[in-house]
């Protein structure tokens, strides 16, 4: 397929794809890692959308951008800067001018370079002096043009074809991977299969920026990745609010409860509610609530009346729910809250992420009000963190806060579809009539959690609610009774860790620094030690999934380092969480609060100043 | 939901073994009984009933049902009570609730229950009044009402339930008195049998905080001349010597005198429950006195697809076309790939 | 409040210097346009003006107003308006909110704003969607509407925000359509020049998440025969041809055609919005097209105290009889002892 | 007036009156209470209510009770355990059995001890002997049927001749003191003014039971406490809640603004809206909400609208606002929040006592939040803080979080009346119109706070609201801008720190134990600390205040102990807070969960535990 000047083998590449909101960036970046994952890559992706629906056109505030990270060794983030841009406009230059890789290669739209634009996009005049990008690899194409050119003969609207210009790109950037088009091509059939024109002309467009790529000499070096060295099995792409949702299905199944959930919608958490509520065939109950408080009330009187209950939602929805979860906590019902967090305070930067809801998860409520805190590491971790979710707020009788992020919400990879048989089927405490008195609050010797008595259940009538119980369920004030059932819920919480596997440590057991992280930091930090082990620094890293409780072995784990230090996307809220828990310990803190993730060189330029530092 | 007259119970069967902690003297002892008096007369199994509740004096009341309660948290019952229904629609779900508890914290979730027809029974304890907390103004406190947080009297006008209930697309309203049991029991059972979302309204006194609020219409002496009870199909007549009823002139209700210029009872207004146009209704719910009587009974009554009905029903459409029937088969749709 | 007239504007001062955001041809542009214009007309000192709004596009809106603006959180508009208003009533505080922001997560603060009869002035944008949130359904979807949380349809019947309204106790109802900018202009006018809440739907149309949905009755072909302008003082006439009007039949509403079966225009209901008696504005504000024309126009306006009017009131009254005029004489006041 | 055999001196003194609801035993304790205030005794209070409105009568659950602590010499909390039990009926002695002092006085009315009235306390004949305290100096009296006597030629009906036994147990207990009836006779004239026959009925029999008590010889030992040697000036008895609301009006008065409260009830912090709606005349804007979220966003409203804005409420109430109060830590308007805290978690034991909201008030919103946390010590302490938290909210332009308790809010001492010209006057922010461009971000060099713009200044339009900002007040979603103003937040918090007052030690700057407190503890602590010393212990105790930021001199006073310990009525949340902060210090923590304050005893116990495991 044509000659190649040059070809650059490479185990990994960060291509992005960026453009107005109008522009189909999100389609575009979805269809070509769909395309490198049948090919084999490992890969990640995270789109950026703009806060607005639709901001004014050409302007950086409504750029809209997907990142690609392929490799054919393990991928663990979307990677931290592009080696290959797509740019739409101007204002896509400007929005991404700060975060190329050295050397990067620039694909743009040269008609979309209007001096309008230009302005537009917060020039002058020219964009790639004026950001000092003009040594990059820039390969400027008339897009437009030849859009239009191309389908000049097919009969539609100016409109439609203006709206293929994505495909041409995306055609250009498939030729400087050697890549296949069946895939897109079968996808643009499914998709416009009613409107046979609308899919010719993106299949034309599709082709013709491959064999422009062909055609023009500058569109070298070309890039080659290897397929992975992947596990057997069935894969697909999954993000983590997908995950999330399923997560949900697969214990519920697993259960043998219903699945309800009752949520309202929030960014960046509202795609777990659109996905549970297409699966209407599965028998799930999904409410869209008036608001947030209706979302847990509901899914708590769901929990009461026997179903497997979820509430989704984001930061300032939790503040919200934060005083019926403490009715979950006193009644002892199964739950589980998902926190999709973003930037806060308040509404914040409400489309981008932050880890900064850990104290609100763990501390946010009135009284002395134990719950189960996880958190995820990956996008397709969230379907196993939901699940163990459900599973320990099913088994334990208790409420289960389950945080992930606007970056692992949105963001996906191949996903190795498990099969339900091999996950662990889930035990229901359900109560059942017994000779005895009924007794809601008597608890299991082990697990100290009470059993489940469903309404309907002849017998088992009783009465449970937000003000202190005795064992039978009555009210009381008795001061002892009090300070017992305080006790009783919070080592209620405590044996779970029991449960809760030990820490695993990537790199050696004793080394000069353990880097600390939580939820979805995990790929940014284990590829930053990973490098810096191979570079040869004395250095590992370990994660927490789950933050309460704490894994057993943590003084274990912590007392092999010198050094400790807590990386997350906050103002060191965990770092100072396990200050209180594990006193003897110093832990130094490397914190970012910008809305956006960790970078891998940031990661590793702090390490290096810590290690070098020593 | 269950079926009735199954099973033969008497009150006692619905009184828990918890002592009755209400004021001597307050209206909601008699709320109690005629409700179990009508649950027992019912027949449904008891293990199918779930009493909800928020915060209040009103709200006490799963504690002295012997069924399944929930005593929840301030204003939140009507949305527990929806997680209920939609999670076992077999189950009868009854939500008890003050006028603090359902229209001041708890507004929202009332107003969408109402709207969402989810079959749920409502019954609003309304004197007027913050029981509990010891006496502050509720937002159906007349205005110029003097409690702890109002000691110069109210500046607010009141809602009034029914006229917010219909307000919010309600379908059923009805209302009754604490101290009548025969009509309260009456009106209790149409809720029970009704599908969707039944808002009663109980006419309470707080012997403590409000003593003789509703004096003017509950009062023994005048009563009968300042209330009407409606009746289905009947014609809209009160009084003591039932000599007065109501007609339409114009745009509005009217009182008249049998007898007087010439009005015979087939003048008058024949009540109709059921007539989906709401406004009617609205204004038969907005009545007071004195210009009007005070209307009790069931005011409107009105069918329509619940929501829990709803629900199922696209339940069992989706699942007659969808292909997904397990969540393997959900995992492996869509576009997956295989490694080898 | 401040006094109408004094000073001369053009719309261009009411606009700020940031940069509109809404998505081109949103129907947000023509309902801040209009606001521009109608402020500028009033005259009144542009500092007097606080633009609160909750969170959705439509919130957006007091960042384009070149006054002061609070762009808090969602749903909670009404309440903060109700705050800034109390703490200086002098101000004109408008509150711009959604059909999400007001009715479903806001519904409770929008329903005891309406009851108190505070002096704010709601201007609701309906677009029957939330739109920040990129498309689920709202409150006021109507009933099968496809969106991304309802991919078979909503089960739930909406809220008419007018009878809402009127259900909460509401004495301001207008409604106005986003591109009308002639009629909107006058209905802002007389929800500024109202003393009390008043409730301003405007239905608007979402270019992206349900583009359209009001076009059965904003369709240029046929809106004028599918809505009825309601004005003070005129008979219900409506129809491309005005050949069509409005009657009451027993208790209910009814279209005529003029000329058919010997109506005339005599015939025909006059509209008064200042009529104190809710039901035949609720039966306005409920009407719906096939059945009946849509009602735009002021449908309700009927003076009443004012929340923030009667708190100065008591104020005065009060400090007219207290011996307390200084925290000093308080804390003097009552039982105390001295320690010499 | 009449022999006395045996007359004991005592520096303090505990009485409580102890009956069912309807007896009239808060106002008993009130009107014994301001007699003893008047003569000259330093004092403390605390009432007790059933959590019903009217449990049913005789039993336990309705007992109410008011505990009323006398000396000559400080005193700092309501008493551990009575040295005289005013019981009206079997159940209040059932409900005090466990907690009287050795040697302990009953006075009862022995009427009530009908063989009803006795099973329903729960007894099975004889409450003496049952609950074994047939030991103690029972002084039984026929009381219904004496003031029945006293009565009988007046003409009222039946119910309010028995409405006045409370002024017959009073005036015994006033003999017992040989106190003077002056003042509770002019309070009966003043509140039963327009109704002679009872005022007269009431003055009868609290004379009656004066006469009665110096007749019976039974009536030793009788006690005599000195008047206390008090700083000079005009006193009056204050509770908390009462001390809370005019703190804020002092504020408002010293600020020179207009006071707002938006406000739901809810146990225990009604008073304060209660307290604040009667005062019209001094020009409180006084709303009573739809909920708490309106309580919180109306204040929002009022503070951007330039008014003193404060909302009231206890834990339930908070964890709903913590989502509108974190709209006013990203708008940084002054703001005060109240949580008189309650037994939880959820509803919990509305009624009883817990400093268990603590985490919440520190932690419990999304996002960074940085507010101010501050706590009141005693009854007319709150006073004080409320003024602090004011005067803090308005100079730095942040939300102040104010903690109070149950035991607080309904405690009462006397307290000595200030004058306002003697309060600072609190110095407003507000900003004027300039010549360059309003920035509403803008921040003062020293404080960090931005000004206060109001609404209705012409030239001042500006914009808020709760997403990120410049400092111009233009919504921004840019990375380096968030970071910067989530620093410049807390950093604004924080330097607040200059202005909190040093930790007070009282004993010693080193000695064996340190024990630190928040909070209401203040009176239990300082007293067991200031006996253990007396008894010679090596010890001293500090007390914390101000919670966020902190005392600058912390570590300095932590390192004078060779040990610590954290008393409060939770599971350890302050103790952890302090582990966090200062790491290099190990504290051991004393708690109690049971919806009661501690006993000063309990202190001493423990502290003596760890003094002697030295
Ligand atoms: C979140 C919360 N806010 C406030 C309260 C305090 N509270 C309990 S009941 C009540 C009002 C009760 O009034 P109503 O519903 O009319 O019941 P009633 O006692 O009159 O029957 C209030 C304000 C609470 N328990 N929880
Ligand atoms: C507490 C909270 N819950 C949910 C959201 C997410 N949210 C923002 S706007 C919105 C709905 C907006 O709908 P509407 O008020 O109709 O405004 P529109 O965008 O349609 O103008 C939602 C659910 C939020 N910002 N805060
Ligand atoms: S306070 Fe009022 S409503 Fe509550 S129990 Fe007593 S009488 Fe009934
Ligand atoms: S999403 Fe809809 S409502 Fe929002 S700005 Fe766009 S068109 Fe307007
Ligand atoms: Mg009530
Ligand atoms: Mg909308």
């Amino acid at each position: 397929m044509g000659k190649r000047s040059k070809v650059i083998e490479r185990d990994a590449v960060v291509i992005r794809f960026s453009g107005d909101s109008g522009d189909g960036m999100q389609l575009t970046g979805t269809l070509f890692s769909n395309t490198s994952a049948l090919f084999g890559h490992n890969l990640s992706t995270f789109p950026d959308y703009p806060a607005e629906i639709r901001a004014p056109q050409g302007t950086v505030g409504g750029v809209s951008g997907f990142q690609v990270h392929i490799g054919h060794k393990l991928i663990n983030t979307p990677g931290d800067y592009p080696d290959i841009l797509v740019a739409m406009n101007p204002a896509a230059i400007r929005a991404n001018a700060g975060f190329l890789k050295p050397g990067a290669t620039i694909i743009y739209d040269t008609d979309s370079f209007t001096e309008k634009n230009i302005q537009r996009a917060g020039y002058k005049a020219d964009p790639f002096t004026e950001d000092k990008i003009e040594t990059l690899n820039l390969i400027g194409a008339p897009i437009t043009t030849l859009v239009k050119e191309t389908l000049k003969d097919l009969e539609i609207d100016p409109k439609t074809v203006l709206r293929t210009k994505n495909m041409f790109a995306l055609g250009m950037v498939y030729w400087l991977f050697d890549s296949q088009l069946d895939y897109t091509e079968k996808f643009i059939d499914d998709k416009f299969g009613k409107k046979p024109v609308v899919a010719e002309a993106n299949s034309k467009v599709l082709r013709a920026g491959y064999y422009y790529a062909e055609t023009i000499e500058a569109l070298t070096p070309s890039y080659r990745v290897l397929p992975a060295p992947i596990a057997k099995g069935v894969y697909r792409n999954i993000n983590g609010n997908q995950a999330t949702a399923w997560g949900f299905l697969a214990a519920a199944e697993r259960a043998g409860l219903k699945l309800f959930i009752g949520s309202y919608p929030i960014t960046p958490a509202t795609g777990i509610l659109e996905e549970l509520a297409l699966r209407k065939d599965l028998g799930v109950k999904s409410l869209q609530c008036e608001d947030e408080i209706a979302g847990i009330c509901t899914a708590i009187g769901a929990s009461y009346a026997g179903n497997l209950a979820v509430t989704s939602t984001s930061g300032p929805g939790l503040a919200l729910k934060s005083e019926a979860l403490n009715l979950a906590v006193m009644t002892e019902l199964p739950l589980v809250v998902v926190d999709v967090q973003r930037g806060g305070p308040s509404t914040g930067l409400p489309t981008k992420t932050e880890q900064a809801d850990l104290w609100q998860a763990l501390y946010g409520r009135n009284g002395e009000s134990p719950v189960v805190v996880i958190a995820a590491g990956t996008p397709s971790d969230c379907f196993h963190f939901a699940f163990e979710s459900a599973r320990i707020a099913v088994e334990h009788m208790t409420p289960v806060l389950l945080m992930t992020d606007s970056y692992l919400a949105n963001g996906s990879e191949p996903w190795k579809i498990p099969a339900m048989k091999d996950l662990p089927a889930i035990k229901v405490p359900v109560a059942v009539k017994e000779e005895k008195e009924f007794m809601a609050y008597e608890r299991d010797e082990k697990t100290l959690a009470r059993k489940w008595a469903i309404p309907g259940t002849p017998g088992l009538e009783h009465r449970v609610g937000g003000l202190e119980k005795t064992k039978k369920g009555s009210v009381s004030y008795t001061p002892e009774n009090h300070e017992y059932m305080v006790r009783m819920r919070e080592e209620k919480v405590e044996r779970i860790q029991s449960e809760v596997p030990d820490l695993k440590i990537t790199g050696d057991k004793k080394a000069d620094l353990l880097v600390i992280g939580w939820g979805s930091s995990y790929g940014h930090i284990l590829t930053a030690v990973t490098e810096l082990k191979e570079e040869g620094y004395s250095i590992a890293a370990t994660h927490f999934n789950y933050i309460r409780p704490l894994p057993k072995n943590c003084e274990e784990v912590f007392s092999g380092y010198r050094k400790l230090v807590v990386c997350e996307l906050n103002n060191g809220q965990f770092a100072n969480y396990l200050r209180m828990k594990y006193q003897k310990f110093t832990f130094t803190q490397y914190n970012k609060i910008q809305g956006l993730p960790f970078t891998v060189g940031e990661i590793k330029d702090h390490c290096k100043t810590l290690l070098e530092g020593k | 939901m269950a079926e009735t007259n199954t099973i033969q119970y008497t009150a006692k069967d619905f009184k828990s073994d918890q002592e009755v902690r209400w004021c001597p003297g307050c209206g909601d002892h008699g709320i109690l009984a005629s409700l179990q008096k009508t649950l027992a007369d019912m027949g449904i199994a008891r293990e199918k009933y779930v009493f909800v509740s928020g915060i209040g004096c009103s709200s006490r009341l799963p504690y002295y049902m012997n069924t399944y309660g929930f005593h929840s948290i301030h204003g939140r019952a009507a949305a527990i009570a929806t997680g209920v229904k939609i999670a076992n629609p077999d189950l009868m779900v009854w939500e008890m609730t003050g006028d603090g508890d359902a229209l001041a914290i708890g507004g929202n979730h009332f107003i969408h229950a109402v709207r969402r027809n989810i079959d749920i029974k409502i019954l609003l304890f309304n004197n007027e009044i913050y029981g509990l907390t010891k006496g502050q103004y509720s937002p159906t406190s007349q205005k110029g009402l003097v409690t702890k947080t109002s000691p110069f009297g109210t500046i607010e006008e009141p809602f009034k339930v029914g006229e917010l209930t219909i307000g919010s697309h309600g379908r059923f309203f009805a209302r009754t008195v604490d101290y009548n049991l025969q009509l309260s029991g009456e009106v209790y059972r149409e809720a029970a049998l009704f599908r969707g979302t039944t808002v009663v309204e109980v006419i309470q006194n707080c012997v403590i905080f409000n003593d003789g609020v509703h004096d003017a219409i509950t009062n023994k002496e005048f009563r009968d001349d300042r209330t009407i009870v409606l009746h289905q199909g009947q014609p809209m007549i009160f009084g003591k010597d039932r000599d007065k009823g109501l007609i339409l002139e114009g745009i509005k209700l009217k009182v008249v005198k049998i007898g007087e210029n010439g009005i015979t009872e087939k003048d008058l207004l024949v009540h109709d429950a059921e007539e989906a146009n709401p406004g009617i209704h609205y204004m038969l719910a907005g009545m007071q006195y004195p210009e009007y009587p005070f209307a009790l009974g069931v005011i409107r009554a009105v069918k329509m697809q619940t929501y829990d009905g709803a629900m199922i029903e696209q339940h069992r459409h989706v699942q007659s076309i969808s292909k997904i029937r397990s969540v393997d088969e959900l995992l492996m749709s869509g576009s997956t790939w295989v490694v080898e």
